[in-house]
């Protein structure tokens, strides 16, 4: 299969799906003339005209808000917030008025609304431009949550994202947009809500997703080398969480780990653990293991910024500890 | 000046009549703990309403406030529906979970109320991109309050609508307060129609007790919205007559004020005007009052009898399930 | 001791702060002529006059923002957020820049700001009223987060909250501004950070604060007619978590069960319930309990509202079933 | 017109040279992957923040913003301090935790730049009644860009900064662009003093590459904040030399626009200027040049030598520890 980035996965799912479908358009800051801060939608404007991919001003609360009433009147909207960084600034919109207006409603609506935005470290960009703050958007009932990790996720993610009835947010990962990897052409849709097993194992779990992934199984190779197989699971939907896949696997290696690279207090590890715990509880030799970010807004060294996130050799050593 | 016909008057005053009755006839269940939790009342307020929505269309669309059971009505609700909504019933607009902060209905155009001051601008200018996308020549009529103008939301959103020529009609029912901060101390001016400068649209003032003042100003700028010439400003002034909510002792108001208002009240200086004009009788006016008032006694029996919704609606619509899946 | 409510007792706080110390000052929606949307800070403006007692505009980022800018600059702000509910609009000022301030700077900054805010369900008001938001706040580091449940917490940990040089959101619950209890008059201070036993017992710990504190002792008390004796342990500071008082009564029970009033998925009950794994693993004789609020936008019904959220009836079964 | 003499244009001159070339070293870091990350150049619009500084006295506050390496240097940063910074340096004004988004530094006055667009509006809003309720006569200049003008925080900011009257300077640094949208794209109308409007300050425009023009036009709004008579809008019109940042192609404007600016360079511009009116010899003005060089190459080599922060540096200065606890 050809090999594309997933910068290009992602641009290729926008562009089919606006083919697809007159009623999908793209909406924000820097996404049309200038393509996307990080060229997610480079050469869309230029194709499907200003009307259907259209700059806003800097107002992100504004942006949600417009999104969710065009969802809500017939139309498709995929919105970006540059960074999730900002979404302090909407989150009031997302989780009062998007996520809520169809319960509120009593049914009575339906919200087909995309926000793409991205996250992460690893450009020392400082505390205000590498969070990965997707745990805020567990607590908020009614919104869907995706992370692809690989070029191919991302565009099958993508595409059904953009079909589904309910509001997604789908937060993509600033370190991964150069990454390649087999991407089908054409129609391919994944299922929103299914975890993949990326590598089977059996003497321990591990649960990590967007570019995490990569450093969980670098680990993992770096561990069936000394013998010790572990599974590795990307759960792709963060909300709604597959738990199947995860507590079939976690019943199977009797340890979990999560890996996630956000701050780790209130944090995505916390909800997945505690539903390995509420699932698995008897199946368990170890306590649940999450290795996340340190609590500190992330410093802007390099030094220090690499410290605050896990990378491979951490899980490796974490796990190989675990798992001994 | 005979600018509306008898079809037309009584259809505007019963509105109003049917918003006033309604808000009182909470009060009272509030009183007697038949409704429960917040209810912000729209009774004074009610000539912006339903002027504005007799300016419109039923394809148009509408978002509203904390304040809106007038909206709600005036854009075409039913009564008993609405009423059952307010105490939580399973028969209400939205199933007894929106309640008064979120009545909505959505098929008659009916974008919802917010429980967030300011909360539904944004939507109400998606809402006009969305008629700009897909080529109707519907328009929207978005309502928020003085104090409103003061959240981030309403500027970003007026930018927006100002910049991309959105068909909407922003319409700020002025009365006086936000809770009980006054105009006065939480803006930095007085005049709200200033506060359009920025986004290059059109702003003007008009007198929110008088119906046929507000529907007459929103015609004119909702044709402008239709034909492509971009969204306005329009402040309504008005008063509400109860306080904020429930518990609001009014501290920060006169009662001298509150009466200067009352005796501007919407209803009957409409109702005498249609009088002195010969447009409706004396015993129209008083036969409408008396429709209204069974229209709201059989509401509020409906209401009151209908079921509280099943323990199992708990966990419905959170999220759209589609058939297939 | 003398018997004051909830209310009456934070009045009490800020008023005596106010006194102690010139630089504290007040600012928020309808705090000064109205005096409070719950009456906290009822005639305090006319004690210490309209410039220290602020009636503000319908601006939520920009009263947190002003905070900041006066706690930065010699001033000691007790700022209102009318509704916990509304945090979205001002979360990117209180996440990025309260929260960051400090650490961005290396350290050459203080920010002795208090973020008063009420949360939780009960009044019927609907899914933009009636929300337990805190567990977003965990994931803010930086912040810290105080919930009290007693008058007598209420008043010492708010005082306490005054001088301390950290920003703290120190979140009050709408249905405890009525509830009596005794107060220590005058100076009253209560350390943030420390747990307290609210009930001993032997058979489980039982984790509750806030609101949900009451339900948990009143389930306790049913238990203990059966002879069962939980532990009711009320966290009061949500972060830092005191663990260590936690740590040591799960130790001892063996059981543990965490009550909120928050939606389940993301919630506190999530990170509180991992820390326990973590921390007492091998204690352990059955999984960790989490009893949380529905996963669902809080709906109007007074029948539905009362289901979405624990009440001791819930409680006191679930934990009679974790404990037989 | 012998406005000033020699030592205020040395002064002048020499900070704009020290923040043109402080800016051009770090594009030259950044090309060499010395620098990492993320810097918004400020090269260009030197003459704003050198002629806002000199209006101020050194107990004034400033907030800056994502471009904010001049308004540090002109508030009388240490180069070496902010160009280690920008490594991400231990001996970094922030330690090396903040970088080019964060430059801070409290004790100077300057409450930070900030990586959230409009994100510091509040914090000078607030700084300005710290101000005002310690009963000082300081005053704050808040900077921030075009594109900031379209968030709803600045909005809120300046309505509570007007109602008020606190004394605050809001400068708006109007580089003609948002990052890649234009201020015609992104706002309903182009005249950004018309923004503040809605908040009963005085508004005014003034040449942003003329650095005595900036001067001259915050003196007279700072002394009018200084006594109690509020706050004011200053739009300084300015323009980037560089793209938005480093990975900006600069599609979305033209190479003659680029270079009608550049022939107003406001170095070129204002060192000509002092040298027709005498006040500065060439020599003089090669000479500045040579200075701000040396100390450069001096900040560049104390920068890079410095050592990274130390790992335990991680967890420090997440919370004040009071040295009792
Ligand atoms: C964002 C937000 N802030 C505060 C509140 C609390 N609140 C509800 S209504 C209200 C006053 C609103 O004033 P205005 O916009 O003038 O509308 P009015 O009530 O006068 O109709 C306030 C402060 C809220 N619901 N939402
Ligand atoms: C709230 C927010 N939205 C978007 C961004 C991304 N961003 C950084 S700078 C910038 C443009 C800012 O434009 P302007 O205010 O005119 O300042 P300039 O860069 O021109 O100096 C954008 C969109 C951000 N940092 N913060
Ligand atoms: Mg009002
Ligand atoms: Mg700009």
């Amino acid at each position: 299969m050809r090999e594309i980035t997933y910068r290009q996965a992602l641009n290729e799912a926008l562009s089919e799906e606006m083919e697809r479908d007159q009623r999908v358009f793209l909406m924000g800051e820097d996404i049309a003339v200038y393509g996307g801060a990080y060229g997610v939608t480079l050469n869309l404007m230029q194709k499907f005209g200003e009307e259907r991919v259209r700059d806003t001003a800097i107002s992100e609360a504004a942006i949600i808000g417009a999104g969710l009433g065009a969802a809500i009147t017939g139309m498709r909207p995929v919105v970006e917030i540059m960074y999730i960084d900002f979404m302090g600034i909407c989150l009031e919109q997302i989780g009062n008025q998007v996520a809520k207006i169809r319960y509120m409603f009593g049914g009575k609506t339906t919200v087909p609304l995309v926000i793409r935005t991205e996250g992460g470290a690893g450009r020392t960009l400082g505390a205000h431009h590498s969070q990965s703050l997707e745990s805020w958007f567990l607590h908020v009932p009614g919104l869907k949550v995706v992370m692809p990790a690989t070029p191919a996720d991302a565009k099958g993610l993508l595409k059904s994202a953009i079909r589904e009835d309910n509001p997604i947010l789908f937060i993509e990962h600033k370190m991964l947009y150069n990454v390649k990897g087999p991407v089908p052409e054409g129609e391919y849709l994944l299922p929103i809500g299914k975890a993949e097993v990326k590598r089977p194992g059996k003497d321990a779990t591990v649960i990590a997703y967007s570019r995490m992934l990569y450093f969980a199984l670098e680990a993992a190779k770096r561990l069936a080398e000394e013998g010790i197989e572990v599974e590795v699971i990307d759960p792709r939907t963060l909300l709604p969480l597959d738990m199947e896949t995860i507590s079939e696997s976690v019943r199977k290696t009797h340890r979990a780990i999560i890996v996630e690279e956000g701050t780790k207090t209130g944090g995505t590890g916390a909800e997945i653990g505690m539903q390995i715990i509420e699932n698995c509880f008897d199946y368990l030799d170890a306590p649940v293991l999450r290795i996340a970010g340190a609590d500190v807004p992330m410093p802007k060294s390099a030094v220090l910024e690499k410290l605050a996130i896990p990378d491979a050799e951490r899980i490796y050593r974490e796990i190989k500890t675990l798992v001994s | 000046m005979n600018r509306i016909d008898k079809k037309e008057a009584k259809h505007l005053l019963k509105q109003m009549m049917q918003i006033r009755q309604f808000e009182d006839a909470i009060m009272d269940l509030m009183a007697r703990n038949i409704a429960e939790g917040g209810s912000h009342l729209y009774a004074g307020e009610e000539a912006c309403a339903v002027g504005a929505m007799a300016a419109i269309r039923p394809d148009d669309y509408i978002t509203s406030t904390h304040r809106g059971h007038g909206h709600a009505i005036a854009k075409g609700g039913s009564l008993p529906e609405l009423m059952a909504e307010i105490l939580g019933k399973e028969t209400g607009v939205c199933k007894g979970k929106g309640g008064s902060l979120h009545l909505a209905d959505v098929s008659k155009g009916n974008l919802g109320a917010n429980g967030i001051v300011g909360g539904s601008i944004g939507i109400a200018a998606g809402a006009g991109l969305s008629i700009q996308l897909r080529g109707t020549d519907q328009i929207v009529l978005c309502f928020f309050g003085d104090g409103a103008t003061n959240t981030g939301l309403f500027h970003e959103s007026l930018n927006m609508a100002g910049k991309w020529k959105l068909p909407v009609v922003f319409i700020c029912e002025n009365n006086l307060y936000g809770m009980s901060v006054s105009v006065e101390r939480a803006c930095a001016i007085k005049d709200l129609t200033k506060k359009a400068v920025p986004y290059n649209m059109p702003a003007e003032c008009c007198n929110g007790m008088d119906v046929l003042a507000v529907k007459d100003m929103v015609t004119k700028y909702a044709a402008k919205a239709r034909t492509g010439e971009g969204p306005a400003l329009i402040v309504c002034d008005t008063y509400r007559y109860y306080g904020h909510s429930r518990s609001d002792p009014r501290v920060y108001r006169t009662k001298e004020e509150e009466k200067s208002w009352r005796d501007r009240d919407c209803i009957i200086t409409f109702g005498r005007k249609m009088q002195e004009q010969n447009i409706l009788t004396e015993k129209e006016v008083t036969d409408l009052e008396k429709e209204v008032t069974a229209e709201l006694e059989a509401a509020i029996d409906f209401a009151i009898k209908s079921p509280d919704p099943k323990p199992e609606e708990l966990y419905k619509d959170v999220y759209f399930e589609s058939p297939s899946s």
